[in-house]
């Protein structure tokens, strides 16, 4: 089994921090603001890995640190502490120790990312297609025609009808925006995908759709993927194995199915009975 | 009965407990339950109801966390594991490609056509699609499926028509070991005598089963040995035990 | 009370900063270095930039030549050439490319190719050609510096789907020496290609943004494009796919200036290069007279 | 034909500056007088100021002059001002001199009513009715003297002290502002004539832009700031206008000497109090001041300071806290000059816009015959 | 006498060409040998911002410099220095002679000494207008106190 993704001891304070903070944060104080120097630890501890081809899901309720880890990964934000090592082509690399434009790069030649809002992830003033050429003329491919085949297939690929491949994304209904938006993140065939809450806020058949394409994507390409959600329904559809996180700290982690039928922790047990 | 050779599945000590932090309770499920399961044979677990005889197949897939004991499974490498300790990821490939759950009830993308259900372990382990379907379409002519409902998502089934998907599903694959909930609860005489005729198939391929059946003639016609559970004891002795 | 200039109007400290940072921006083609643009006695936009460069690297019996929009004689080539008379004692102005040592020129490149020993400063207003994908100065440092230039491509991956061409007339991003992408100043894309392994050191400064640039000699100048969509440059041809010519020396192989002959109300052309077609008008003379004699 | 394209232009240019002078100079009125520099720096004294301020060289004979050749165009003075002191070797740079010690021809305060040393409106039109006098069409000398004399009877000058103490100083006493950071207190100051600003570019840099601004620019982004897309509502500390002498230290003797003074108007501004568990609160700060009497520009600066703190140490919230929006944009040589040249011949790029248009339309229509 | 650092500003205050016709005449005949070139040009001005106490650059001021020894007719030898905010070398060199002559008491420095008692009343002039300016607008606080009511302002008014 081939490792994608090997996170450890990940930590992320916003503020000061002070040597209390992580000793008065977290599930067991109910808070994830330090009441010393009021800094909020996002995030604490939190160490995973992902293999090629599976999906992790990061569960928790807003403020869970969930969104914070998979920002850290892709770069958006900046660690206090921790490791990451991404795995690709039996090559090595110290996610948190390269400099901005080997990050980049990485960015741009390895990770996808799908995000809840479709203007984080789009630029909504050059058209569907110009989005996905973006993606492609930034790995290095200058070949007009090239560029628009293969964005037509994945649009085709994502259920975008082509006609509209040329049109803005702003005329594009919430559910399209987040086709394209995924369109976009494949474009450069990642080994590595982040998704986060990606289907939250779109009507339920377009959710379905939506998780169903990423199945696919998944089993065709064998994409490893983080799915943040803090939706159960998501989770057990796409998930392999979930973390929950609460306060900023990983509090159980399982095989999905067991995380739902046998959840350890008091948290998840409530979140779990909640939504059935 | 032949039990020269090693087993493939060794349950030693079961127990769950179900811990509820928010009723503040301890609900045991199963205890102290030990049982083999050979290769080419099928256990069968019997026992009142609320004996945690589910209970045991999901501490064996991991859908629970074992509370004690230890079950250990021969892999094909001959290599003995732990499935109460092992690694997730261990586990999740050991689903994919060795042990197989078939439940009373379908999960499964309500939008997916039953034949891609049933082919999903087919291709999960990398066999091609269009020879994924022709094993998928033999299975399900097996099964009595008409061939109608093959290209059709299987939301719309009956019980009866769904629970022979998920039985194609967890068949199809030729795993080493099939876990059997119920599998012909809600199928009538006609289907349940195809069902058992593929049991009895399998059991000569050399796969192991550990089943649990609704209907005692069926242990009778199918079970190389009988285990037997009864309800664990009541929870304060449970608790004097842990402590 | 009366006031004299120093030789070169600048201070000597200004003019030694100035020289510096074009060392630099030679030693790393096309990238904008940033310097103290002085204020100089005419307007940000007419020139300052390709000026003080010009008052810093021009001495005494150095020959120079100014163009505006491919003449000398246009309005701001003449005070621009009068203001450095005023302030250069020494310095000689001519408005023939062969004779010059120093070509200062705004929108134009001289038709006639230049030559190693020979310098040419362009004025330039906007020195960053991602100043259309990105406002923000820092964080465009960041683009140039990996040589991200994804975000202009994919402005001309629009224009090629909305019009079936690349709209961008002039200001077109050239690459240079296979890194920076630069703003080549208003130059027509008739010019784009003489960047591409010029003989002569071409220098480029922008006053009122405070950069200056360069093409070295016999540097790599490519123009963005599209594996398969390729630039092009102006085309002057008339409805019959003809070549047009100057109507003044019949040269077919100039940027032409296009304009209504106001005694017949047509429409003519002529080029836009002067000293160009001056010479091509002599040389027929020649040519005709010879034939004639 | 000739060369029609744009011969001709430097008989052109040189008729402009005839023109230019003829309406300077030609007044219905054979008597009229010239403008003399001491009348410019007198009489239109703010407009002076600001072309001081602007030109960023203190320069009073040449503000004037410059006021004179340009028209009375503040940007177009500013300007000459600008590129005189291109031609100017830099000889020193003074020590860091201290507003204390400021000759105080006006100090007012909007925060406290009894301020230190007391509050001295000095010469404003703040709460003149904006009447037009018309006595002012018919003036003659003996009016100026008269101003003069009227000023002078019944006034004691005998308590008015040499300088007076700063507002802040006593509110820093009582701890209500941010201590000072006496780590800079010796970081040499960016220099912006001598540097190009690069990005993030510290506050000296900021001050430096600021002061030398374009008094109109400065003030629609300040207002920005004022009226909504920004902070809320700062108070006046302290508003002084006066004349700061200029020290250098005596060639041999090594002492600080006054070699000249110079008129400046100083503000700091006051606002919402920051603070949190680590670190008392306390108000935040901003601090103008600029050559001349220019107080609608030292106050839109000390308010832009403010800004333009809250935006170095987070994200930008509005244009008016982005460095670089701001400190690009302010500039009045820059921005006018840039306006002007618009004016300027584009024939050639134009000629390139046109070959794209027509070649677009060629494409589209054959596009639309295809259809 | 007037501090040593108080006699260019105090000078300065007299018209230009006075001050230079009355030092070239004392020093007829004189040898004045620069100790550096004399300049002018431009200083720039430091100052401290009073919220942070941050110093910057306030803006540019002309100035001339100039540094003289100067041998008298009898053989007598000094010093002076000048700058000034001007762009005129000559009046800093005639403010450098003046330097001299009063620091080492040359022949002529009762005139220069007379100079700069002049120069101070005009500099005491000014300073006494712009007191006036500060004495005629004040606004007297202790007035309102007494009447209990009223505003500041008005009370500057009426």
């Amino acid at each position: 089994m081939d490792k994608v993704l090997e996170v450890n001891n990940l930590s992320k304070v916003y503020g000061q921090g002070c040597a209390a903070c992580f000793e008065l944060t977290g599930p067991e104080h109910d808070t994830n603001i330090c009441p010393k120097c009021g800094s909020v630890v996002a995030a604490h501890n939190v160490s995973f890995d992902l293999y090629k081809g599976e999906i992790l899901g990061i569960m928790g309720e807003s403020g869970s640190g969930k969104s914070t880890a998979v920002k850290c990964l892709y770069f958006d934000q900046k660690p206090t502490s921790g490791r990451a090592s991404f795995f690709n082509d039996e090559k090595q690399y110290d996610l948190f120790n390269m400099n901005a434009a080997h990050q980049r790069h990485l960015m741009n030649h390895k990770f996808g990312m799908v995000y809840q809002n479709p203007h984080l992830g789009l630029n909504f003033d050059i058209s569907a297609g110009g989005n996905i050429a973006e993606r492609l003329l930034m790995s290095e491919v200058d070949h007009y025609g090239e560029i628009r085949k293969r964005a037509t297939d994945l649009l085709k690929r994502t259920e975008v009808l082509a006609e509209r491949m040329d049109e803005l994304p702003k005329n594009f209904s919430g559910g399209m925006q987040q086709r394209v938006q995924i369109a976009k993140a494949l474009a450069i065939n990642p080994p590595l995908l982040f998704l986060d809450e990606v289907t939250t806020g779109l009507d339920l058949s377009v959710q379905a759709a939506i998780l169903d394409l990423i199945l696919e994507i998944q089993q065709e390409n064998q994409t490893a993927m983080i799915v943040v959600t803090h939706d159960l329904g998501v989770i057990r559809l796409l998930a392999g194995r979930t973390l929950v996180m609460k306060y900023g700290r990983i509090i159980e982690n399982g095989l999905t199915d067991q995380i739902l039928e046998d959840p350890q922790h008091a948290y998840t047990q409530r979140l779990v009975a909640s939504a059935l | 009965m032949n039990n020269t050779e090693q087993p493939i599945l060794r349950v030693e000590n079961y127990g769950k407990y179900f811990q509820l932090h928010e009723q503040g309770k301890i609900i045991p499920s199963s205890h102290d339950v030990n049982l083999d399961v050979y290769p080419g044979q099928l256990t069968a677990l019997i026992g009142p109801t609320g004996a945690g005889k589910s209970t045991v197949l999901k501490g064996i897939y991991r859908s629970y966390l074992p509370t004690s004991g230890r079950l250990l499974f021969r892999t094909k490498d001959n290599v003995e594991i732990d499935l109460a300790q092992a690694d997730e990821h261990l586990i999740l490939e050991l689903r994919r490609t060795e042990i197989a759950f078939v439940t009373q009830f379908l999960h499964a993308l309500p939008r997916q056509a039953t034949q891609d259900i049933v082919a999903q372990p087919l291709i999960r382990r990398g066999m091609d699609y269009s020879q994924a379907l022709n094993i998928v379409h033999e299975t399900l002519s097996a099964m009595n499926l008409p061939k109608a409902l093959w290209s059709i998502s299987p939301a719309t089934f009956s019980g009866g028509e769904k629970q022979r998907v998920n039985l194609a599903r967890g068949l199809v694959s030729r795993p080493r070991l099939l876990l059997l909930d119920e599998p012909t609860a809600s199928l009538d005489p006609v289907t349940t005598e195809k069902v058992i005729g593929l049991i009895e198939n399998l059991k000569n391929e050399g796969v192991a089963m550990l089943a649990i059946f609704h209907q005692p003639e069926l242990v009778e016609r199918l079970a190389d040995s009988v285990v037997k559970l009864n309800p664990p004891i009541v929870a304060e002795q449970i608790l004097k035990e842990i402590a | 009370m009366s006031l004299s200039y120093p030789f070169g109007f600048l201070d000597e400290y200004a003019k030694k900063e100035i020289r510096r940072t074009t060392l630099k921006a030679v030693a790393i083609p096309g990238y904008q270095v940033p310097y103290s643009s002085r204020e100089m006695p005419m307007g940000r936009g007419f020139g300052t930039g390709g000026l003080q460069l010009t008052l810093s690297v021009i001495g005494k019996g150095e020959t120079l030549k100014v163009i505006d929009q491919g003449t000398d004689d246009s309005v701001n080539a003449v005070s621009l050439r009068s203001f450095i008379e005023m302030t250069c004692e020494g310095v000689n102005t001519t408005t023939k490319t062969e004779e010059s040592d120093l070509i200062q020129s705004r929108h134009r490149i001289p038709e006639k190719p230049l030559r190693e020993d020979q310098i040419l400063i362009l004025q330039v207003p906007y020195p960053d050609p991602l100043i259309v994908v990105e406002a923000s100065e820092e964080k465009r440092k960041t683009l140039h510096g990996e040589a991200d230039y994804s975000r202009l491509l994919v402005k001309l991956y629009e224009d090629i789907v909305k019009f079936d061409e690349i709209t961008i007339s002039h200001r077109y991003p050239t690459r240079i020496n296979n890194h920076y992408v630069i703003d080549p100043s208003p130059i027509p894309r008739w010019d784009v290609p003489k960047l591409n392994q010029s003989p002569a050191l071409i220098l480029l400064g922008a006053g009122r943004e405070k950069k200056i640039y360069a093409v070295p000699p016999y540097t790599k100048a490519e123009p963005l494009a599209f594996e398969d969509v390729p630039f092009r440059v102006e085309d002057f041809n008339d409805v019959n796919g003809m070549r047009r010519c100057c109507q003044r020396c019949n040269c077919n192989n100039s940027f032409l200036d296009e304009f209504i002959d106001s005694k017949t109300g047509h429409k003519v052309y002529q080029c836009s290069d002067a000293d160009w077609c001056e010479e091509n008008t002599i040389n027929n003379n020649e040519t005709l007279e010879i034939a004639n004699g | 034909m000739g060369y029609v394209a744009i011969k001709g232009g430097a008989q052109a240019i040189e008729g402009t500056k005839d023109v230019f002078e003829f309406l300077r100079t030609s007044q219905n009125d054979s008597h009229a007088l010239p403008l003399d520099v001491g009348t410019i720096e007198n009489q239109l004294r703010l407009l002076h100021s600001r072309v001081i301020s602007e030109g960023g060289v203190y320069h009073p004979t040449l503000a004037s002059l410059a006021i004179k050749q340009s028209q009375g165009d503040t940007l177009e003075a500013a300007f000459a001002l600008r590129a005189y002191r291109s031609t100017q070797p830099r000889l020193v740079e003074t020590p860091v001199l201290d507003s204390k010690n400021m000759r105080v021809t006006r100090r007012i305060s909007s925060a406290f009513k009894d301020i230190p040393g007391g509050q001295m409106l000095g010469a404003t039109t703040d709460y003149h009715l904006r009447l037009l006098r018309m006595e002012l069409l018919n003036e003659s000398p003996e009016n100026f003297r008269k101003v003069t004399e009227i000023l002078f009877e019944n006034s004691s000058i005998d308590d008015i002290p040499d300088t007076f103490p700063k507002v802040l100083d006593a509110l820093r006493a009582e701890g209500l502002l941010p201590e000072v950071n006496e780590t800079t207190d010796n970081k040499k100051p960016f220099d912006i004539t001598r540097e190009p600003l690069v990005f993030p570019v510290d506050r000296s840099a900021a001050l430096a832009t600021m002061t030398r601004a374009e008094q109109g620019s400065l003030l629609a982004i300040a207002y920005s700031n004022m009226r909504g897309y920004g902070d809320v509502h700062p108070t006046i500390a302290e508003l002084r206008v006066g004349y700061l002498p200029v020290l250098l230290p005596h060639p041999i003797t090594g002492e600080l000497t006054e070699v000249g003074e110079v008129e400046v108007t100083e503000c700091e501004v006051v606002a919402m109090y920051e603070g949190d568990n680590d670190n008392e609160a306390t108000f935040t700060l901003g601090y103008g001041a600029c050559f001349g009497n220019n107080e609608v520009k030292a106050i839109s600066m000390a308010i832009l300071d403010r800004a333009l703190q809250k935006g170095m140490n987070e994200e930008p919230a509005n244009p008016s806290e982005d460095p670089e929006f701001v400190l690009l944009h302010i500039d009045g040589i820059d921005s006018m000059g840039f306006c002007t040249h618009y004016k300027m011949p584009h024939y050639v790029t134009f000629q390139s816009d046109m070959d794209r248009l027509r070649t677009t339309q060629k494409k589209q229509s054959k596009k639309e015959s295809q259809l | 006498m007037l501090e040593r650092t108080l006699w260019v500003s105090a000078l300065s205050a007299l018209p230009s060409n006075e001050l230079i016709e009355i030092t070239s005449k004392l020093s007829e005949g004189w040898t004045l040998r620069p100790k550096s070139v004399p300049q002018a040009g431009l200083g720039m001005l430091q100052i401290k911002d009073s919220a942070f106490h941050q110093a910057f650059y306030l803006g540019e001021f002309p100035l001339a410099s100039a540094w003289l020894e100067v041998t008298t007719l009898d053989g007598r030898r000094a010093e002076g220095a000048a700058q000034v905010m001007d762009d005129c070398i000559e009046i800093a060199e005639a403010l450098a002679l003046c330097d001299a002559i009063l620091s080492a008491q040359l022949p002529g420095w009762e005139k220069v000494s007379m100079m700069i008692e002049k120069g101070l009343t005009l500099r005491n002039t000014i300073n006494k207008e712009r007191k006036m300016m500060l004495a005629r607008t004040r606004v007297d606080f202790s007035l309102l106190d007494d009447t209990g009511n009223g505003e500041g302002l008005n009370n500057v008014e009426s």
